[in-house]
């Protein structure tokens, strides 16, 4: 139901923001065309840009965009502050770990590979599993339950540290493979047999 | 450096089609365009929810895709098009400022349509990879391009002269649109979480079964074609606010003549 | 070039009598780095994150540096007697540059001693060479990245705030870049010299891109409207 | 670089311009013609359009309608000609505080390839020779000031100098030098146009006074 929840609001979101600009624009041009054909209007218009080049601009217009601007480079900073700290866990294949620099065992990594098939195991609150890509397979044990749509034969990236030979994974994230096939029964074995091939 | 033309007198302005019907922005092309997008629309959204079948391993997920894909697309579109509008402005020496309008009406939308590819992305995130947000090359390279747009539009909605407005903002869209395809190949580049593309991907195949495909490919047209209607229209109403200026310069110099002879 | 020079000159002379680096920018950079030390708490994690905080302190200043260099333009309408001369609008923005870069070395240099100090990284002699030739080419690339964006900005209201909005996602790249090299020459495990020279490269790419587009918009940048 | 067309003596020359920055038309409709050589005087109440007129003969403001040509140079063509070629000093003086007053003209200076003693030169023509040359801007009297400001435009041999108000928050005795100095470079074939507001004046050369108001010429006493 929460997958249902998140599609409509996905649609709803980017149909409804699209239809409102259109509106907003119409409505704009609509009342700015009103202005400009009467004549007694213009009187208006030419009053409002009168401003004699003394007189400082009116400090609403000059704060909005001050504060807005303002707003964003809080958010920059942010940005780049979490972003140098979070690419700190190294990036690593199962292959890897041990073998390439910085995927050792002294370091919190990033872990890629596929579930095993059958390897998954629930105790109490732990989830246990081995991912392996490439040829080697690494055990990983992760405190809780991944979210998304985790299961077998899926590709994963695990963050954590590796201790002897066990990868204590503090976030799981699955990693969705660039294709994409419409489910139906003869698919869905054919899926089965090649994805843990 | 060159030299802005002046602007030219009233309705001129608004080019020789404007003059024929009333001040306003849209014309019968525009209605066409209007009608086309909520043809292609709605059948978007009938196909995306009702027609299509559900992915191997996404499930029902893949339904935000349909809005994801093409609403990153047009943004990249939205871009490209202000920098070569941009690019023409600054480039031409007389009658810049109607390039300059497509050029901020075209950021104007881009930003609004990548705002929704970060939007609709980071639910279908959480529904798949059990994250709202990652910091992963893809997904931060474009946070940055928005902000970078968004930036550009504080530039541009800034108290200053037309022309200024139109040079300075664009020499940022020029710069701006460096960064798309560091985006785009940020993917191939560093190991990512983002799937590399699926259709417009280095080896040419086509990861996608029929009629998914054709459902994201009638995704595309349709925001594209709301596009075209957006900017064609936002950009005349910058076109009618600049007008309004001018005919307030009229009066305002035909007050002036009269201010004096009273003194 | 003796425009150029004359412009750089200048600027760095003002900037030299004003004490503006000594007492505001470079007390500001090294508050970040302590603070940064305070926040993160750990040995560890600091000798990891050097390179990068180093190099964000090193951002946040020389956003103050590149706002000055225009302000001494503007403060007593200098600007329009620069534009109202000889001079060839890309000399002044070679010029400018030039003096921002002169500053934002003395500015990194100092950084790098505060991390030496105060996150206890060591240098070889095989990194020392890779942190020379990192710190001139991000400096040179931060500096026409700031300069070019600065010109976007002056006299316009609110440039404070815009400058960091307009030029922080353009500076990221290279703030990656500068990150991961300045790493490797630290002697990280994480990362190869080898690897920190390719980032160099990046950084070099970088810089000329920007120093060119800031060459070639510059005139379009000052020219005047009112 | 653009030099004056010699056969014409016309340095300025504007017929009919409007100049709207940001909408408002600041010049609506002036039109003016200055010689070489000739000391003039712009007049007018505040608004009346004189900065604006000024700024548009420097090439720092966009000409809306109109035509206007300044040393030879056509604005709606080139301004960028125009500004090289002319010498604008604003209400405010250009300056760097931070710089001594030969450091400010010797700066223009190296700008034009001048030589040191050229720069010595123009400074003791100014009265700005001693002391007076190596203190910093921010320390200098408001007449001392105004003409390091006017010093710099004669280190770079301008033809036509625009002055914004020149007379503004001097002294007796600074107004007196100022005059010698239009003096000098009148003979000298520059020509000097200057803003003030002030109805009447006992100027030394009785400078051909032009009235602005509303942003029109409005009288032309030569």
């Amino acid at each position: 139901m929460k997958d249902l929840g998140f599609i409509l609001l996905s649609w709803s979101v980017t149909l409804g923001s699209m239809a409102l600009l259109a509106l907003a624009t119409l409505r704009r041009a609509k009342s700015l065309a009103a202005r400009i054909r009467r004549p007694e209007a213009l009187a208006v218009v030419a009053m409002e840009l009168t401003p004699r080049p003394d007189q400082p601009a009116s400090s609403r217009r000059r704060l909005l965009p001050a504060i807005i601007a303002g707003l964003a480079v809080v958010v920059g900073i942010g940005i780049v502050a979490i972003f140098l700290t979070s690419s700190i866990d190294y990036y690593c294949n199962v292959d890897e770990i041990g073998v390439r620099e910085g995927c050792d065992d002294t370091r919190r990594v990033r872990v890629q590979g596929t579930v095993d098939e059958g390897s998954l195991e629930q105790r109490m609150s732990t989830t246990a599993f081995v991912m392996s890509f490439n040829g080697a397979s690494l055990p990983v044990e992760y405190d809780g339950e991944p979210g998304g749509i985790f299961q077998e034969c899926i590709p994963v990236v695990a963050h954590g540290r590796v201790v002897d030979g066990v990868l204590q994974a503090t976030r799981i994230e699955v990693k969705h493979s660039n294709e994409y096939e419409a489910q139906n029964k003869e698919r869905i074995t054919e899926a089965e047999t090649s994805a843990c091939s | 450096m060159s030299d802005t033309t002046p602007t030219p007198h009233g309705a001129a302005l608004l080019g020789a089609g404007t003059a024929r019907r009333s001040l306003g922005t849209a014309t019968p092309a525009t209605r066409i365009i209007g009608l086309l997008t909520l043809a292609t629309m709605t059948w978007v959204v009938v196909s995306a929810f009702f027609i299509t079948s559900p992915d191997v391993v996404q499930g029902d997920s893949v339904r935000i895709m349909y809005a994801h894909v093409p609403a990153a697309w047009v943004a990249y579109l939205a871009f490209v098009t202000t920098a070569i509008a941009s690019g023409i402005s600054v480039v031409r020496r007389h009658r810049t400022l109607g390039f300059d309008r497509v050029a901020g009406a075209s950021a104007e939308v881009g930003v609004l349509f990548m705002g929704l590819a970060l939007v609709t992305g980071s639910l279908w995130g959480r529904l798949t990879w059990g994250t709202f947000w990652q910091w992963d090359p893809r997904l931060t390279t474009t946070l940055f391009l928005f902000i970078t747009y968004v930036g550009y539009l504080a530039v541009r909605r800034i108290d200053a002269s037309p022309e200024r407005r139109a040079k300075r903002s664009a020499v940022l869209a020029l710069l701006a649109v460096l960064e798309i395809p560091l985006v785009h190949f940020s993917v191939v580049l560093w190991r990512s979480l983002h799937q590399e593309a699926s259709v417009l991907n280095p080896d040419g195949d086509v990861r996608l079964d029929g009629l998914m495909l054709f459902t994201l490919f009638s995704g595309v047209v349709a925001f594209t074609l709301g596009f075209v209607w957006l900017v064609i229209h936002r950009q005349r109403l910058q076109a009618l606010v600049d007008l309004q200026g001018t005919v307030g310069l009229d009066s305002a110099i035909a007050a002036r003549a009269t201010e004096a002879v009273l003194r | 070039m003796r425009n150029v020079f004359a412009v750089a000159r200048k600027d760095l002379v003002v900037e030299w009598r004003a004490r503006l680096l000594l007492v505001r920018v470079l007390p500001f950079a090294l508050l970040v780095l302590v603070l940064f030390a305070v926040a993160l708490d750990s040995e560890a994690l600091l000798e990891r994150a050097a390179a990068g905080l180093v190099w964000l302190a090193a951002m946040f200043a020389a956003l103050l540096v590149v706002q000055r260099c225009y302000d001494i333009e503007t403060a007593d309408g200098a600007l329009d007697m620069l534009l109202t001369s000889v001079v060839e609008p890309s000399r002044v923005f070679f010029g400018k540059l030039l003096a921002v870069v002169g500053q934002l070395l003395v500015l990194v240099v100092v950084l790098v001693g505060g991390a030496v100090v105060l996150y206890g990284v060591r240098v070889d002699a095989a990194g020392l060479v890779l942190l020379v030739t990192t710190v001139v080419t991000a400096v040179i690339g931060l500096a026409s990245v700031g300069t070019l964006y600065g010109a976007v900005v002056a006299q316009l209201t609110g440039r404070d705030s815009l400058l960091p909005l307009l030029a922080m996602p353009v500076l990221a790249p290279l703030l990656i870049g500068a990150s991961r090299a300045t790493e490797a020459a630290f002697g990280s495990r994480t990362i190869d010299l080898a690897t920190g020279w390719a980032w160099t490269a990046l950084l070099a790419v970088f810089a000329v891109v920007f120093t060119a587009a800031g060459a070639a918009s510059f005139a379009t940048l000052t020219e005047p409207d009112a | 670089m653009n030099l004056p067309d010699e056969s014409s003596d016309s340095v300025i020359q504007l017929r009919d311009v409007v100049v709207a920055p940001a909408g408002f038309p600041a010049l609506a409709g002036a039109t003016l013609e200055v010689r070489a050589g000739e000391l003039v005087a712009l007049r007018g109440a505040n608004g009346a359009g004189k900065t604006t007129l000024l700024r548009l003969c420097a090439g720092l403001a966009p000409l809306a309608r109109g035509a206007a040509s300044v040393l030879g140079v056509d604005l709606s063509r080139d301004r960028a000609a125009v500004r090289r070629s002319v010498g604008f000093v604003g209400h405010r003086n250009g300056l760097y505080g931070e710089l001594t007053a030969r450091e400010n003209v010797a700066f223009v200076g190296a700008l034009v390839n001048a030589t040191r003693s050229e720069v010595d030169a123009v400074l003791e023509e100014f009265g700005l020779g001693g002391r007076v040359a190596d203190t910093r801007a921010v320390a200098l009297s408001a007449g001392q000031r105004r003409r390091t400001a006017l010093a710099s435009l004669a280190v770079r041999r301008a033809r036509l100098w625009l002055l914004d108000e020149p007379h503004s928050a001097l002294d007796a005795d600074s107004r007196q030098q100022l005059e010698r100095v239009f003096i000098q470079a009148t003979a000298a074939g520059v020509t000097v146009v200057y803003t003030t507001h002030e109805r009447s004046s006992n100027s030394q050369p009785m400078p051909r006074t032009i009235t602005m108001d509303a942003g029109r010429v409005v009288q032309d006493h030569a």
